[in-house]
């Protein structure tokens, strides 16, 4: 299978992302330009954190209208698996591959640390081997992570089991203490519809080796392989 | 120019001289004006005043502080041989280089904290970057006055948004520094800014001019208004006018940085670029003057080729803009459009304005009329340089000789301890480094918190340690000895993950030089500095001197910060500061014996935050540092790490023992056992800042090799106690002193910084 | 030439934590007559041409200015 | 109950990095009328009390909502 990390300027986490996949899933993994078009030869497409066009106006709102996004919504619609991490999260939401949109972080600062978040889906392709209430220690790195939707839409996720993952504490209960933004509901990341979207704002691939503190995020990016091969 | 590359005009219009009052607002005095008329056989035109005035500032000049800065050996072999580089630069093996450079960013941050701030972290990064270096990691040294006053709060508050703006968005993390709160600082608030960059010894680049008729490229932002005299504006005093100084300020944009970054990076891959120098302060004029005269070649430039952002800027106004995000690049003849197509892919411009000549001139043209024909090395070199007076201060015998032994003990050792640790320059940081992205690129495998930073070379099994240290109240009451003490603390940072020092970047800041106080105090500092740094191995390879920190009401301590890199051979042998489980050995490393401990000056309270936060003093004399006993301490810790006999290590600094023993608790969230034999009052037994010492932690079963190494080594080893339960608890010679629950320290050390923003 | 001024705000359900922090803030420096601040954007656009003006800025709105699940936006147009 | 519309904007000598990024994405968006952005603040007030508004909203701002080192604003009370 193959790995494309797309690099808007001003993405900041394409590298770690690319290094990731390379080195720890030991996978074939490229960069894609945001003006590419042609996304055929892929099998898992990654949008990376950062501050894609500085995230200026509202974080992912530029991005948003790169060539590669057509694309992208194209391969998403055969199928593809799309994983956006942070900024990533950000862009699919303002594109509208996934429901809802971030808000600044209701402390109003950036927050960068590790903390524990809550799987709530154990069937997605992102996340099928873990298991259900299973609690990953991944870290976070953001000022815009205040998941927002609207009640509707919040009733559609948790109905259709769309929620990915809850911060929580490091028991796994889901308290507003450990809600680092004031996300809605504490929710850290959302599947699409179809399940082959997803959005998160922890940093899976800033955990993947003890060294760096935890290895919980390659349980995640492992989940995408699995499925794919 | 046209499109032959012949001129207009070859000679700058007749010039009439510059009324006094014109140049000395421009910062020049008399005799200095007289030497630029010399120089240039005439008088000078507006434009070349103003370059001048900026270049011959202290900011970009170094006038009053280059003779004492040849007080380090790489500086003055530097200025001897072949000339200053943008950052310095240090073999780590294996093909790779660090560079290295700390900045100030004082002035600007004053007056606009969170652009002052952001800019000053755009700017260093740009000395990194253009040696072909990827900046990895950052760190900022800051100082503010009392966070009682909402002004420092405000000030507080911007300048670390505007490092997190800034850094954060760059994707450089930012991975450690430090902050003291002392009211010196308020109205004068410290921003020092420390990058590191990872580079291939075979591909760094140099701030050159070479190769006449190459063309000389302007890549990055438009060039606006920003900042013009910034440089200038650095070199003075704050007073009442700075407000109305406030145009200098400068706006950054990390985005365009961080594409200039990548588009610099990949450009300087090509191949095709045979110089490249960042702008910073004094803008095109600097980053031409220095390049030529690095290369000993001339350049030519036409100011209508800058592409602006305002309509109608003058020349004088285009040659000083310091606005930020832009770089000089040097081309190879040909290969124009394969450089310049890199940097419009990442959507900057990427402009011609001009040439390299071969003979020594940078001119200047605006269209057709040459506005400046002056010699690169007159205004990069050979600002004029002074000896200043230095004179001791009046205040030094009395605040050094001020009796202490009327200080009694106090009441409650635990109340004592408590409000240490919130005392917010003892206090945890977090508040501050949670704001920063320091985690990625993934490679800090030390985050923030711990004795120092450390940050693995990616592809390889090293790592590098960074950590930033100067105690400001230490060079107060003594500059020389306080300098000294920066420096072996760092070294003892860097010793206690496991790093080896191996180079220093330092920023010095202080007040008025013109003082004679003030100038013996930078003298006392930089040589206390430059004898630390080659005894402990880690020389001065680059600095910032920041000058005129004071205001009417206050002048700044001496505060000459050291920032020390050192090397981790084995990254998985590196160590963190805190406890890491109950049950083990807690004991102190020492490097002084017990007979030293007779030396009267040894448990003195000189010179503590003890002093200052339950007696409201800054007297006595700092600690008592020798540094031969002092390295020993760092060889002893150092082959502990290696063996892997160790669980922890942490430096006892501000706050003494007890604080570093409380923070080893509160970290790690395990309590500790302690009983102290002392032949001084508990209370300096506590909170006396003695240097040489490093708090460590292991199994048992490792205690007897560790006495081996200190045999070895001829340092101390003392059992304190053991790791577990909830508390801290410290007998001093078997009188219960200290009995607190964890969570209460870690309240009071952790809640103190964000309560005191919440007000 | 004409100018196009855009006013981008908030939903009025949604929390506006900044405007929180502002008002807490001008009630510390004595302003206690404050019952609520929000915060939006104010974005000032320089036009050419004539035709279509509302038409073509209220497109910009809808397609990038403001995001629709959490912002509302007005703008009005200078002449 | 009255209530104050505070426009802050940048100096306009002063970068706005934020308006160029959003002019370059119009353009891209096919809007190539469009000459200048700038983005700014626009904060709304909800105020008690008739007596010295304006002084008082000048005030705010002065102390608070503008940082007149970099910023311009401007104010209209609607009562
Ligand atoms: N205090 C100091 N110690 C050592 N080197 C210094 C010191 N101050 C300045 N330098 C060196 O002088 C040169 C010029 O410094 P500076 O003007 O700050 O550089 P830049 O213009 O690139 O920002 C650099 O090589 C810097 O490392
Ligand atoms: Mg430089």
């Amino acid at each position: 299978m193959k790995f494309g990390v797309i690099q808007f300027p001003g993405s900041n986490c394409d590298q770690d992302a690319y290094f990731a996949v390379r080195d720890i899933l030991q996978q074939p993994v490229d960069y894609v330009w945001h003006q590419e078009s042609n996304l055929s030869k892929y099998d898992c497409l990654i949008l990376p954190g950062g501050f894609s066009y500085g995230d200026y106006l509202r974080t992912g709102a530029i991005a948003r209208f790169s060539p590669v996004m057509s694309a992208v919504q194209e391969f998403a619609d055969r199928g593809g698996l799309v994983i956006g991490i942070c900024n990533g999260f950000q862009i699919l939401c303002e594109a509208h591959l996934l429901p809802g949109a971030l808000l600044p972080n209701n402390t109003l600062r950036f927050r960068c640390k590790y903390l524990h978040v809550r799987v709530e889906n154990d069937s997605s392709s992102f996340t099928h081997l873990c298991h259900r209430g299973q609690v990953l220690r991944i870290p976070i790195a953001h000022h815009s992570g205040c998941y927002y939707c609207e009640p509707d839409v919040l009733k559609e996720l948790e109905n259709k089991d769309r929620i990915l993952l809850r911060y929580c504490d490091r028991d796994g209960n889901v308290t507003e203490e450990s809600n680092p933004n004031g996300s809605i509901s504490n929710i850290a990341g959302v599947l699409n519809e179809h399940g082959n979207v997803a959005g998160m704002m922890p940093h899976p691939e800033r955990a993947v080796e003890s060294l760096l503190g935890s290895e919980d995020g390659v349980i995640i990016l492992r989940s995408i392989v699995e499925r794919i091969s | 120019m046209s499109a032959n590359g012949e001129l207009g005009s070859r000679t700058v219009r007749e010039t009439i001289p510059i009324p006094p009052e014109v140049y000395r607002e421009m910062g020049l005095n008399d005799e200095e004006y007289r030497r630029v008329v010399a120089v240039l056989g005439r008088h000078p035109t507006y434009t070349e005043l103003g370059m001048y005035a900026v270049m011959w500032s202290e900011h970009c000049g170094y006038k009053f502080s280059r003779p004492i800065l040849k007080l380090f050996r790489k500086y003055r072999e530097a200025i001897e041989g072949s000339g200053l580089e943008n950052a310095g630069l240090i073999d780590i093996g294996g093909g790779f280089g660090i560079a290295m450079k700390m900045e100030s960013h004082n002035h600007p941050s004053a007056v606009e904290p969170f652009q002052g701030a952001a800019t000053g972290v755009g700017g260093i990064l740009r000395d990194i970057f253009t040696m072909g270096a990827r900046p990895i990691a950052c760190l900022n040294s800051l100082r503010f006055g009392n966070l009682d006053d909402p002004r420092n709060r405000y000030l507080f508050e911007h300048v670390v948004g505007g490092i997190a703006f800034y850094g954060n968005c760059v994707g450089v993390p930012t991975v450690g520094g430090e902050v003291y709160f002392d009211d010196c600082y308020s109205g004068n608030p410290l921003v020092n800014v420390l990058s590191v960059g990872l580079v291939r010894l075979d591909e760094v680049a140099f701030a050159r001019a070479c190769g006449p008729g190459n063309p000389v490229m302007l890549v990055g932002s438009r060039t606006g208004r920003d900042g013009i005299h910034g440089a200038t504006f650095a070199s003075v005093e704050l007073g009442p006018d700075s407000e109305s100084r406030r145009p200098n300020v400068q706006i950054g944009d990390p985005f365009t940085e961080k594409c200039l970054i990548e588009a610099t990076l990949e450009a300087l891959k090509t191949g095709y670029i045979v110089g490249i120098q960042d702008m910073g302060a004094a803008g095109i004029t600097c980053s031409t003057c220095e390049t030529a005269a690095k290369a000993g070649t001339g350049m030519r430039i036409d100011v209508r080729k800058v592409p602006l952002r305002e309509k109608s800027m003058t020349p004088y106004e285009i040659m000083l803009s310091e606005s930020q995000e832009r770089m000089l690049a040097i081309v190879q003849k040909g290969h124009e459009n394969d450089v310049a197509r890199i940097f419009t892919k990442w959507g900057l411009n990427a402009s011609i304005i001009g040439e390299v000549t071969d003979d020594g001139l940078v001119h200047v043209y605006d269209g057709d009329e040459l506005v400046a024909q002056v010699p690169a090395k007159s205004l990069a070199e050979e600002a004029p340089t002074y000896e200043l007076d230095t004179e001791e201060p009046d205040y030094l015998r009395r605040v050094q000789d001020y009796d202490l032994s009327h200080i009694h003990e106090p009441d409650d050792y635990n109340e004592v301890l408590l409000k240490l640790l919130g005392s917010p320059t003892i206090a945890s940081k977090e508040w501050v480094y949670e704001q920063y992205d320091h985690m990625v690129q993934t490679n800090t495998v030390v985050l923030p918190g711990s004795d120092a930073a450390v940050v693995r070379i990616r592809g390889t099994k090293k790592a590098i340690a960074i950590t930033t240290d100067c105690n400001g109240r230490y060079c107060y009451l003594d500059p020389y000895l306080g300098a000294q003490i920066a420096v072996a603390e760092a070294a003892r940072n860097l010793a206690c993950c496991g790093a080896k020092p191996m180079a220093v970047t330092d920023c010095l800041n202080f007040g008025n030089p013109e003082k004679p106080e003030v100038f013996w105090q930078f003298r006392k500092c930089v040589e206390g500095m430059a004898e630390a740094c080659e005894f402990f191995e880690a020389p001065v390879v680059s600095g910032n001197v920041s000058f005129y920190n004071e205001t009417p009401d206050a002048v700044i301590y001496p505060t000459p910060v050291v920032g020390m890199l050192g090397l981790i051979e084995d990254v998985e042998k590196r160590c963190t500061s805190e406890f890491k489980r109950e049950g083990e050995i807690i004991a102190l490393i020492c490097g002084w014996s017990t007979n030293d401990e007779s030396r009267c000056d040894l448990n003195s309270l000189g010179g503590s935050e003890y002093l200052k936060i339950v007696h409201g003093l800054a007297v006595g004399k700092p600690p008592a540092l020798l540094m031969e006993k002092e390295k020993r301490v760092h060889r002893a810790v150092l082959k502990a790490i290696d063996e892997l006999l160790l669980s922890s290590a942490h430096d006892c600094s501000e706050g003494g023992l007890a604080t570093a023993l409380a923070e080893g608790c509160i970290m790690g969230d395990v309590g500790a056992k302690i009983s102290l034999i002392a032949n001084c009052g508990p209370a300096a037994a506590l909170f006396a800042e003695t240097q040489s010492r490093v708090v460590v932690s292991l199994p048992i079963e490792k205690l007897s090799r560790l006495r081996e190494i200190a045999e070895e080594e001829q340092v101390q080893i003392t059992v304190l106690g053991k790791t577990g339960g909830d508390k801290l608890e410290i007998k001093v010679n078997d009188e219960p002193v200290i009995s607190v629950k964890i969570k209460d320290l870690s309240e009071a050390w952790r809640g103190s910084i964000p309560s005191a923003m919440e007000k | 030439m004409p100018k196009a001024n855009v006013y981008v705000t908030l939903k009025p359900s949604l929390l506006d934590a900044q405007g929180k922090v502002v008002q807490g803030a001008l009630e510390k420096l004595g302003f206690t007559n404050v019952s609520a601040v929000r915060i939006g954007k104010y974005i000032q656009i320089e036009l050419e041409g004539n035709s279509n003006l509302e038409q073509q800025v209220d497109e910009m709105c809808r397609k990038l200015l403001a995001n629709p699940v959490i912002e509302d936006y007005r703008f009005e147009i200078e002449r």
